[in-house]
């Protein structure tokens, strides 16, 4: 992240949200978030109120998102597998949004020009659920998504 | 304090290839322990790749990213034996970096 | 009727067909990055560093292929050692080494024999995923010559088919037949050739619903729980039969842990 | 370990041929006793007994991976039969929506688990039940549309009631637990489970 986009984020609805909750005792001290790390993004629970905590508005649904190497059904919610590629050009970021999970946003990943606008890692889901693949490319934010399965596994106790 | 990250990055045509195991807890703050207290939210918030210096992926992370993380990326460049450094800090404030060269 | 059923049976099978296509895709996108590496690092920085109070590294124990051999060692494992006069599985010889070797008295060796998935590490995972990565592609080849490994193979097997318990559970109720599976999870018939290759062969394990490398010593451990036995204990001759039968019977498949399970 | 039994062997064994007789299918089976009992410790509700077995344990045990005679079958069979007990007030279906409950729930009587409960069947560890759920294990056969194949009949719930009951009486060392006879399940979850398999409403039966 570029130091200008970093300010914009400091100054930006970041860290007034993060004093707001300090102040309201829902952070704890010490917990003070990283540098960069929108506090707000995270505590959302829908798509809409995530995107906007990121900056954007109401994403356009894309078939240029695609979820590469992701299963259907997770053997395990614990870690699940994501991997995603963009085909949409110019594109800056990319996050992984879980629709059932207590807070949607699980990562943002901001793509400098010469990375490729596709990643993947491994997240936890609590439930089946779906999931989001969100763009944002060129200043415009748009978004896939897929069902994923977490089914209960092993012997049961 | 964490282990080292396992770094591997490959070149591959004009690309380099990133993957990254990180030691982490990723703790959710939403379980309880056997006291029936809840647990801390313990979790990596922010990381950052540079190659040579120069960024090449900033991630932003919630306590949904799966414990132990993973994170494997690729970036137009790199030539064997350059530096790939990739840090993380958590809620916590700890930070570790750590590196390898590209084989 | 007879249409009904067959389209009952054949969208039946497509179901279990899809589910296990996915599953095996789910196992696959896994093996790309798998945590037992943060183990076998740490474990080998266990292994070369000096430690208890006689200040010993593990380079001066003898996995059976001479002190601080590491290579292959483990794909020869458990061995009849002649320095303790007893059979040992690998777990239990790095004991035997704190113990003999750098000073720790067997409480204090086998404190934590796992670990938690949390801040309660175990050095003994930690030590085994680094023994046994360093035998990855190596074909198992346990011997019996010994009579006392012949004895535990006998016993392990014996122990293998012993029913008890409030559920009737033996190993085998599990792992004695092919092609069967417990909710989605295939399990191995651990009483042919192939069965036991494939299953021996990639334990230790990082086990991603618990977040922790897991040994050999306690896939039985967490099997006899299952079982509804009471606790197996650690470094004990039950363990070590056992895993001889098991390890014997996966004879001639390369070793390919640690690897990533579910 | 057996430095004691290899001993014996070897006494014994020296006397006739050397040390390279092996021992007895017997005397194996009774040293992996010994070495079983000091290899384990009791920790919270299971305690060194869960190692002793019983009569149908012991010969399930022997026979294991071998054919099992027929007349060793009949009398574990006939055994088993005589500890059923069926519900004193001839009801022997509950409510299958506990029953689904009960199916699900893989806790009980692990060392690990709470003695107070909960304490489930586990059924979809090992059976197909409903359509509805993908995650059910394959070492049973499965009862999707049990009750509908086989009749909503008293007949079908008594057989249900008593499988569930004793295993063991209907198929000599079956894999399956004996859940009333080792007081696993109680008359009331053993109920609720039959309800699951033969009540009409049961998505066990859709």
């Amino acid at each position: 992240m570029d130091e200008s986009r970093r300010q914009a984020l400091r100054t930006g609805g970041g860290l007034t949200l993060l004093a707001l909750l300090a102040a309201a005792g829902w952070l704890r001290p010490g917990d003070a978030a990283a540098e960069g790390w929108n506090t707000g993004a995270f505590e959302s629970h829908s798509l809409d109120d995530t995107v906007k905590a990121l900056g954007g508005s109401a994403p356009a649904q894309s078939k240029d998102i695609v979820f590469v190497a992701t299963p259907d059904i997770a053997e395990n919610g614990a870690v699940v597998p994501i991997g995603i590629t963009s085909n949409i050009p110019k594109t800056e970021s990319i996050a992984i949004l879980i629709e059932k999970n207590p807070n949607m946003l699980s990562a943002v990943f901001d793509i400098p020009a010469g990375t490729d606008p596709a990643l993947s890692t491994r997240v936890k889901m609590a439930q089946t659920s779906n999931v989001y693949a969100l763009v944002k490319a060129d200043g415009k934010y748009y978004v896939a998504s897929k069902e994923i399965k977490v089914t209960l596994g092993g012997c049961g106790g | 304090m964490a282990d080292p990250m396992k770094i591997r990055a490959t070149l591959v045509g004009d690309s380099t290839e990133v993957k990254v195991l990180m030691q982490h807890e990723m703790e959710t703050g939403q379980r309880k322990d056997a006291q029936g207290k809840t647990i801390p939210a313990w979790f990596i918030q922010t990381v950052t790749a540079t190659w040579n210096g120069k960024t090449v992926l900033t991630a932003q992370w919630g306590t949904s990213v799966a414990k132990n993380p993973f994170l494997a990326f690729k970036f137009k460049g790199g030539a064997k034996g350059d530096r790939i450094q990739i840090t993380w800090v958590d809620n916590h404030g700890d930070k570790r970096s750590d590196e390898a060269t590209i084989a | 009727m007879g249409a009904a059923l067959t389209a009952v049976a054949a969208s039946v099978a497509f179901a279990q067909g899809s589910t296990a296509d996915a599953i095996a895709k789910y196992r696959e996108a896994l093996q790309d990055g798998n945590p037992a590496e943060l183990w076998e690092a740490r474990g080998e920085e266990l292994w070369k560093t000096p430690r208890g109070p006689k200040k010993v590294a593990f380079t001066a124990c003898d996995l059976g292929l001479g002190a601080g051999v590491v290579k292959g060692a483990y794909a020869q494992m458990p061995r009849y050692f002649a320095d303790a006069d007893r059979v040992m599985d690998l777990e239990s010889r790095l004991v035997w080494c704190m113990v003999e070797q750098q000073g720790y008295t067997q409480e204090q060796a086998t404190k934590v024999p796992f670990g938690d998935g949390s801040a309660k590490r175990s050095d003994l995972e930690a030590l085994a995923a680094y023994v046994v990565g360093q035998s990855r592609g190596v074909p198992m080849r346990v011997s019996l010559d010994h009579p006392k490994m012949k004895t535990m193979y006998a016993l392990g097997e014996k122990m293998f088919f012993y029913r008890g318990g409030t559920h009737d559970f033996a190993c085998s109720t599990c792992h004695g037949e092919d092609a069967k599976r417990i909710r989605l999870q295939d399990l191995p018939n651990l009483t042919t050739r192939e069965g036991a290759q494939k299953a021996y062969t990639t334990w230790p394990a990082y086990r991603v619903s618990q977040g922790e490398l897991r040994t050999m010593e306690w896939r039985l451990n967490d099997c006899f729980r299952q079982q509804r036995f009471p606790e197996l204990k650690y470094d004990s001759d039950a363990a070590v039969a056992l895993t001889t039968f098991l390890a014997y019977n996966a004879n001639g498949a390369p070793y390919a842990g640690p690897a990533i399970k579910r | 370990m057996s430095a004691r039994l290899l001993a014996q062997w070897c006494a014994l064994a020296l006397m006739l041929l050397g040390c390279a007789t092996a021992p007895s299918d017997d005397a194996v089976r009774t040293e992996a006793e010994a070495v079983m009992k000091a290899s384990f410790k009791a920790r919270g509700q299971a305690d060194l007994t869960r190692l002793d077995q019983d009569e149908t344990q012991r010969l399930c045990s022997i026979y294991a991976g071998k054919a099992l005679p027929r007349d060793v079958a009949a009398r574990i069979e006939q055994a088993n039969l005589a500890t059923i007990r069926y519900p004193s007030d001839g009801k022997l279906a509950g409510d299958w929506r506990n029953g689904e409950k009960i199916a699900q729930e893989g806790r009980g009587k692990q060392y690990s688990d709470d003695p107070k409960g909960p304490v489930g069947g586990n059924c979809y560890a090992c059976h197909r039940l409903t359509a509805g759920e993908l995650s059910y294990g394959t070492i049973g056969p499965s009862l999707y549309q049990f009750g509908k194949t086989r009749g909503y009949t008293d007949e079908t719930r008594k057989y249900a009631y008593g499988k569930v009951y004793n295993a063991e009486a209907f198929a000599a060392c079956s894999n399956m637990p004996r859940f009333g006879h080792n007081g696993i399940l109680t008359e009331q979850q053993i109920k609720d489970v039959v309800a699951l398999l033969t009540d009409p409403q049961s998505p066990v039966n859709h």
